[in-house]
């Protein structure tokens, strides 16, 4: 049921201009949402997207950009998040950004003073934390520690903070980025429920199915100006993305054939890795062969193991079992060993361990590849920033300059830059662990791309996803994981999202009898 | 359905019962109140005198001059910054107070105000500067030790302020409490009102929060600068109440009081499990911290430890004690809660 | 000229109670004198930092051409600086220790307490006050030749003169009072038997009549360093005398030894000065002198 | 087509030029740099025999001893550790090299070596005790200052090691170059060394890395506890050969030999613009903040302004250093290159 379209507009965000230094983010941009409504926000990388939102929020405060915002049609000048949260401006960031030492209830309702007065009733918090985790499909104790989520559960967490505070407006950031599709759903029963209550919200995806499913009205970006601005109805996958990228859309998933029987690159078996505190086991008895010029996905949900299984491999999580490299059986203690084994990884959270933000752009590509272009030791700028330079233009990594502060990259350019440092020491076996996470719909095609050239090329790749879609869509062959077992296995075309959450139920079913 | 299982793991009854665990064993207290236990009972299994009840005044007194200065550092340290200038604000408001009472004449409560202002001012300017400028705490706290450490031979041209107004003397000999002076009574009160504020009240999380990461700390609307700042106005006055208790206890205003506290406190709440990365840790634990220092301190002389290995052995204690926490720490928190209690956790981005 | 009427005063832990009180004799001369005086060293009141004091006298030493130095010399470290400063041409005095004659070399004159007759003197008063039996507690405010020399004769006096005494061994007490205070305490908990105290620091009289208060013990206190508040100690009963050691004369002698230098003038090598042990009965003239100190 | 024009940008040569301004001033050292001319000309101004030769031989000879161990205190801050220690290491493995050739009468060379590999065995326990045990730097090397405090006490039993063998005094008399000593060209030649290490070598790029975010070194393959275990041995034999020439100065191992060093060094290299929370800052800039007190502490005396107010100005000025230097940050490095500058950077989660 689309909010009428004659409702009055409660967001106004007036020609906003917002310049870093000499980069310009927003060029005179007017963007209006109407209330009850849920307005997508659209855009490739670097649009500008997070960017406008953040000044709807007061992180970027006003004075440091040009234009005017009204809310309710009255002008408000936020001079910190902490007045637009006062101003019902209700904000979940792209980034994953938690309070690790306190625990998830505290989290929810961190600079809450309402609750229970100025004393704090720790019952009162966790009851209600624990509402709306059941309402988010999350059974998370209250009382455990953040510090214990995976990225993913983090990211719930993020959302629930930001409902807890009953917003009239809410802005989602890439919301569902890290989620996969059960968890999405819930999150849209939620959002469509809010909807209702009155609330409206902003929409911020590179998912376009979830624009249909959700929106009501869409607002495209591009390279900070309004591409586009559409009604329900009038946005489908065509339309968005030549609005997006001036780009008319290629085949998202190229198409792939692993060469017949090439030789076993990686051969696992009987991996398991002991569980976090409480978890009997995090992964139980892995078993696992993967090919030269092979894509095996990893379908499952939030906190099946997935990340878990790589990290195993790649080193940084202690494991047991048998792994075995183009025949030789190898000893992974820390990362270093994988990658003298030419195993490279992606990890899935940037922010955590992905960028090194005391590092400008192009350093922060070159580090750990740096055997590359020194000598005796001793580097080769030159070599190091021709090599940097080369990477960003393949991967189309937007960024001011080499030289600019990571931390300003938009999401999606940070997540391709990494790819570009993971990529550059050209691996023999490529782990991605969420490798399209907050990467728009253009450049989605354009990785993929880059995964199928690479199998073409002889690489071995483990593609894990929240997104099913997608890893049905890549995988040669697709394993389901639960639990930290896997307990279905399909060829390309063989299978399908409903097989993979039947089989995934099935599981859990049998383990709880 | 499906994914409530799934993810249902981590809601499982058994876990919340071990979370309970993990957080009654995160608190940092417990691990030194263990050490302090273990020093304690070695002490007086050597030397029977060293529980005798005037030792046990001595330390007490002691520490109650530095745990004045503590509470206020385990504050701060929550709101992720530290304040290295205490030693230097605490034997100037000393002096100042001293001189105010002495040359200016002032009645003696007026002098102490006075002292207790010039303490809260300048942790006002150390707040301002390190919050609206962005300088580190470490510079600017620095610099405020240096600048506190001149200023107190300005104003007593190096001569300590003596003598001090009898009633001043009075309030240094009196025993209100089992032969405990009023800096101890102050210090008792202070202390379980500071530990109440931490835990029970929506200041002493939003504090928590406000240390742990102010980005979010701002981002949920909670403002980090009348925080800080306000943390830093605190330690400045308690610094000044400390000084002027020592100044009453010695009847005379030393231009040495406070000289070398800078570190000592901070070692000692850090000892206590409160991390110097902002955002964890406990009154209590904070204060047993430098309760169990202190206790080294004057157990090694009472069995009559050789003074050249007394230092030694302090420094020693002081490493296994924190040791010991984090030991205790992998034992009972596996992986998970990791990061959340260990002090050791190297996540410092928490310059300002 | 102008330049040959200053002299200079390098002293490392510029700042410590005690060396003000050396600087302030000094100063109050050179100003009786008409000279225009200078106290340079590291500024601290706990760290005796020479590599950091001589760049500051060396800064000084830059601007102005000083007639004559005075260069703190209670252990070798500032020796080679004294050589260098000597091998310029520039008289030097140190005070607070005699060195030898020729021990050390540029060095003009020397002023001082003879410490080990002060720690002889305390022994001995002490012993007497004790009736030569009993335990007697030592402390330094920490290790310097200073203290170290005066703790030392101290011991020995009592061992050849009063084998009924024990003396502890030395505790060190620091500098800053209430941690020095419970450190006393604990000495006195750890021995039941302590009926005398020996403080080689300016800051023992305080630390140890408080120490005494708290534990209620009857203890003879000896200390050093005649400041007010030690003084009325003793009057009131709070500790038993104290070593007169001669800080402030040193200061003004030092300045008159220096002056007489700089005007070219002959001076005796040695200028020891006396170190009495006063008690309540002889602190009137001490008095005195504080208040002619303005202090 | 969209994309491509987008990052097009990368090259163009207004940006690029930009870049170059950014480069430029966005390297630590230059607001520093800025700041110390300010100062010198300043006391010049007043006092023309600020720059006498004597007086800059002395304020270098000075900064010799200091820096020597700043080097090794700006490679350990990059690697995102710190160490309180140095001053109680520098003055132990003084005393205890010039015992080695007294009472043991071993050859000067070796007793020097001695005092070196002391140095470097405390600086790996702290390397390992932080590395392996997780226990806080400030906290391990606070307790090893005690210990080295304590160990001085019971090597020397309070008494400076005196006489030295003639050669120690000969070598502290040399005047190899502008009448500067072996601890100014061992200094300067340190210095160029580690500058080239941290700026073209693998070895200081992973070091970047290491104290930028400790688990992102890890995963791109990087050793990082051999890296800081290795800064702390590293920077234990510099604060040896540090305490030795000083030694050598004075031709006497005296026990007060790097007493209150701690502070100062870290002081010096932070105001240097160099982080202290790991991965930001530059050798240059560390090196010219230490320059830059020893500048001011001199010239103070130099203008001949009254003792007492002298140390508040270091104070003063030290705090004033940096904020001009992060001023100049907000001022030429919009949004840009801040964080690649700035230690003071809120953002990355840090934790592991
Ligand atoms: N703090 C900053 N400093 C400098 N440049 C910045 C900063 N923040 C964003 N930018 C730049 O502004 C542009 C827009 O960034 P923004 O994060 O809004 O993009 P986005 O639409 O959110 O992209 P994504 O979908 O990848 O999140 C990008 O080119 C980015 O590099
Ligand atoms: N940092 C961590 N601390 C504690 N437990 C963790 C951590 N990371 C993973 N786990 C646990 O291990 C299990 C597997 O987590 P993992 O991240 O591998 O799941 P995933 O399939 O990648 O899901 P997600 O989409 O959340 O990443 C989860 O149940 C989680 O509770
Ligand atoms: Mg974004
Ligand atoms: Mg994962």
């Amino acid at each position: 049921m689309a909010a009428e379209t004659d409702a009055p507009f409660v967001v106004e965000a007036l020609s906003i201009v917002k310049r870093f230094g000499g980069a310009t983010a927003l060029a005179g941009v007017d963007f209006r949402v109407r209330r009850g409504e849920i307005h997508a926000l659209l855009g490739q990388n670097g649009a500008g997207k997070s960017t406008l939102v953040k000044i709807l929020n007061g992180v970027h405060r006003a004075g440091s950009f040009e234009g005017r915002i009204l809310l309710d049609g009255r002008p408000v000048s936020f001079g910190s998040t902490a007045q637009a949260r006062l101003g019902g401006v209700g904000y979940v960031p792209q980034e994953i950004e938690v309070l690790e030492q306190l625990s998830v209830a505290e989290n929810v309702f961190a600079g809450q003073t309402g609750l229970g007065g100025r004393l704090v009733r720790q019952r009162v918090l966790e009851r209600q934390a624990s509402v709306l985790f059941r309402e988010l499909g999350l059974d998370i104790a209250p009382s455990t520690l953040v510090a214990a989520l995976t990225p993913a559960q983090r990211h719930i967490v993020m959302i629930a903070r930001a409902l807890a505070a009953k917003p009239a407006v809410l802005m989602l950031d890439e919301p569902t980025a890290s989620l996969s599709g059960a968890e999405v759903d819930r999150l849209f029963i939620l959002l469509r429920r809010l909807k209702a209550q009155g609330t409206t919200m902003i929409f911020i995806t590179h998912r376009l199915p979830e624009v249909m499913a959700l929106c009501d009205r869409a607002t495209v970006l591009r390279d900070g100006r309004v591409a586009a601005e559409l009604k329900r109805g009038e946005f489908d996958a065509g339309t968005v993305i030549a609005a997006m990228s001036g780009q008319r859309l290629s085949r998202l998933y190229p198409a792939h054939t692993p060469p017949a029987q090439s030789p076993v690159l990686l051969e696992i078996d009987g991996l398991s890795v002991a569980g976090r505190g409480h978890e009997q086991r995090a992964l139980e008895g892995i078993d696992l062969t993967l090919r030269a010029g092979e894509i095996l996905g990893i379908a499952g949900l939030l906190g099946s193991g997935r990340s878990e299984l790589l990290g195993a491999i790649y080193g940084s999580v202690p494991y047991s079992g048998r792994i075995r490299v183009e025949g030789r059986a190898v000893t992974i203690r820390r990362p270093k060993d994988a990658r003298d084994a030419a195993i490279a990884l992606l990890t899935e959270d940037r922010k955590r361990s992905g960028l090194l933000f005391n590092l400008p752009v192009a350093k922060n590509i070159t580090i750990g590849n740096l055997m590359l272009f020194s000598s005796g030791g001793v580097l080769n700028p030159g070599a190091e920033r021709a090599a940097a330079l080369r990477t960003m233009r393949d991967l189309r990594v937007k960024a001011p300059s080499p030289n600019a502060a990571v931390a300003h990259l938009s999401g999606g350019n940070q997540q391709k830059l990494l790819l570009g440092r993971v990529l550059m020491r050209q691996p023999k076996i490529l782990l991605l662990d969420e490798p399209t996470k907050g990467v728009d719909v253009g450049t989605r095609s354009e990785i993929y791309r880059l995964i199928v050239d690479l199998a073409e090329t002889g690489v071995g790749l483990i593609v894990v996803s929240s997104e099913l879609e997608e890893v049905i869509g890549l995988a040669d062959r697709c394993l389901v994981m639960a639990d930290g077992r896997f307990v279905d296995a399909f060829e390309r075309g063989a299978g399908s999202e409903e097989r993979v959450l039947r089989s995934i139920a099935a599981a859990q079913a049998e383990r709880a009898a | 359905m499906g994914t409530l299982e799934a993810s249902g793991r981590i809601g499982a009854p058994p876990v919340s019962a071990r979370d309970r665990l993990i957080r009654l064993f995160a608190v940092g207290e417990v691990g030194v109140i263990g050490a302090l236990v273990v020093v304690v009972l070695f002490f007086y299994a050597l030397e029977p005198a060293f529980l005798s009840e005037r030792n046990i005044r001595a330390i007490l007194t002691v520490v109650s001059f530095v745990g004045i200065i503590a509470i206020g550092q385990t504050i701060l340290l929550v709101n992720g910054e530290f304040d290295l200038s205490v030693g230097s604000v605490a034997g100037l408001c000393a002096v100042s107070s001293a001189k105010l009472m002495t040359v200016f004449a002032l009645p003696v409560p007026v002098a102490v105000l006075g002292g207790v202002l010039i303490g809260a001012g300048i942790g006002l300017m150390n707040g301002l500067v390190v919050v609206r400028l962005k300088i580190p705490a470490f510079i600017q706290t620095l610099g405020m030790l240096f600048i506190g450490q001149g200023l107190i031979q300005v104003v007593t041209n190096g001569y300590p302020v003596y003598p001090l107004p009898p009633s001043v003397s009075a309030v240094g000999f009196a025993r209100p409490i089992f032969g405990l002076g009023w800096s101890f009574v102050f210090f008792i009160v202070a202390a379980i009102a500071a530990d109440l504020m931490l835990r029970r009240t929506v200041l002493g999380r939003n504090m928590y929060a406000t240390g742990g990461n102010p980005e979010v700390a701002k981002l949920v609307g909670i403002d980090t600068d009348r925080y800080k700042i306000g943390a830093f106005m605190l330690i400045g006055a308690l610094a000044a109440t400390a000084g002027m208790f020592v100044m009453a206890d010695l009847s005379s205003g030393t231009t040495s009081i406070g000289s070398g506290w800078e570190l000592a406190v901070i070692a000692g709440v850090v000892v206590g499990g409160v991390s110097l990365f902002g955002g964890a840790g406990t009154m209590a634990g904070g204060l047993v911290g430098i309760l169990l220092l202190q206790v080294v301190q004057s157990g090694l002389v009472v069995i009559g430890v050789n003074a050249n290995w007394q230092q030694i052995a302090v420094g020693i204690i002081m490493v296994l004690a924190v040791g010991l926490d984090i030991l205790r720490r992998r034992f009972f928190i596996a992986g998970g809660a990791r990061e959340d209690a260990a002090p050791a956790d190297p996540s410092p981005l928490r310059s300002e | 000229s102008a330049a040959e009427k200053s002299l200079l005063w390098v002293q490392p832990m510029r700042d410590h109670p005690v060396h003000r009180l050396m600087q302030a004799g000094f100063l109050k001369k050179c100003e009786a004198l008409g000279y225009k005086c200078e106290v340079v060293g590291n500024a601290s009141a706990t760290n005796y930092d020479v590599a950091a004091s001589i760049p500051l006298a060396e800064a000084a030493l830059a601007r102005t051409q000083f007639g004559a130095v005075a260069v703190y010399g209670p252990g070798p470290e500032l020796y080679p600086y004294i050589g260098k400063l000597g091998s310029e041409g520039i008289p030097i005095v140190t005070w607070h220790v005699l060195p030898k004659e020729g021990t050390v070399a540029g060095l003009k004159a020397a002023t001082g307490e003879d410490i080990p007759d002060a720690g002889r003197n305390a022994a001995i008063a002490m012993g007497d006050k004790l009736g030569g039996k009993g335990v007697v507690a030592l402390t330094q405010g920490s290790y310097n030749d200073t203290e170290n020399v005066m703790a030392d004769s101290f011991r020995a006096t009592m061992k050849e003169k009063y084998p009924g005494i024990t003396v502890l061994d030395t505790q060190l007490e620091g500098f800053e009072p209430s941690a020095a205070e419970a450190k006393a305490v604990g000495i006195l908990q750890g021995n039941a038997d302590i009926v005398g105290a020996f403080s080689t620091t300016g800051n023992g009289i305080q630390t140890w009549s408080g120490a005494a208060r708290k534990a209620d013990r009857t203890v003879a206190i000896i200390g050093m360093d005649y400041i007010r508040q030690n003084l009325d100690i003793i009057k009131s009963g709070g500790a038993y005398g104290l070593v007169a050691q001669p800080l402030y004369e040193e200061g003004a002698k030092t300045a008159e030894l220096a002056a007489a230098l700089a005007e070219g003038k002959e001076v005796p090598y040695l200028n020891p000065l006396p170190a009495k042990v006063i008690t309540a009965a002889d602190l009137d003239p001490y008095y005195a002198i504080l208040d002619s100190a303005g202090q």
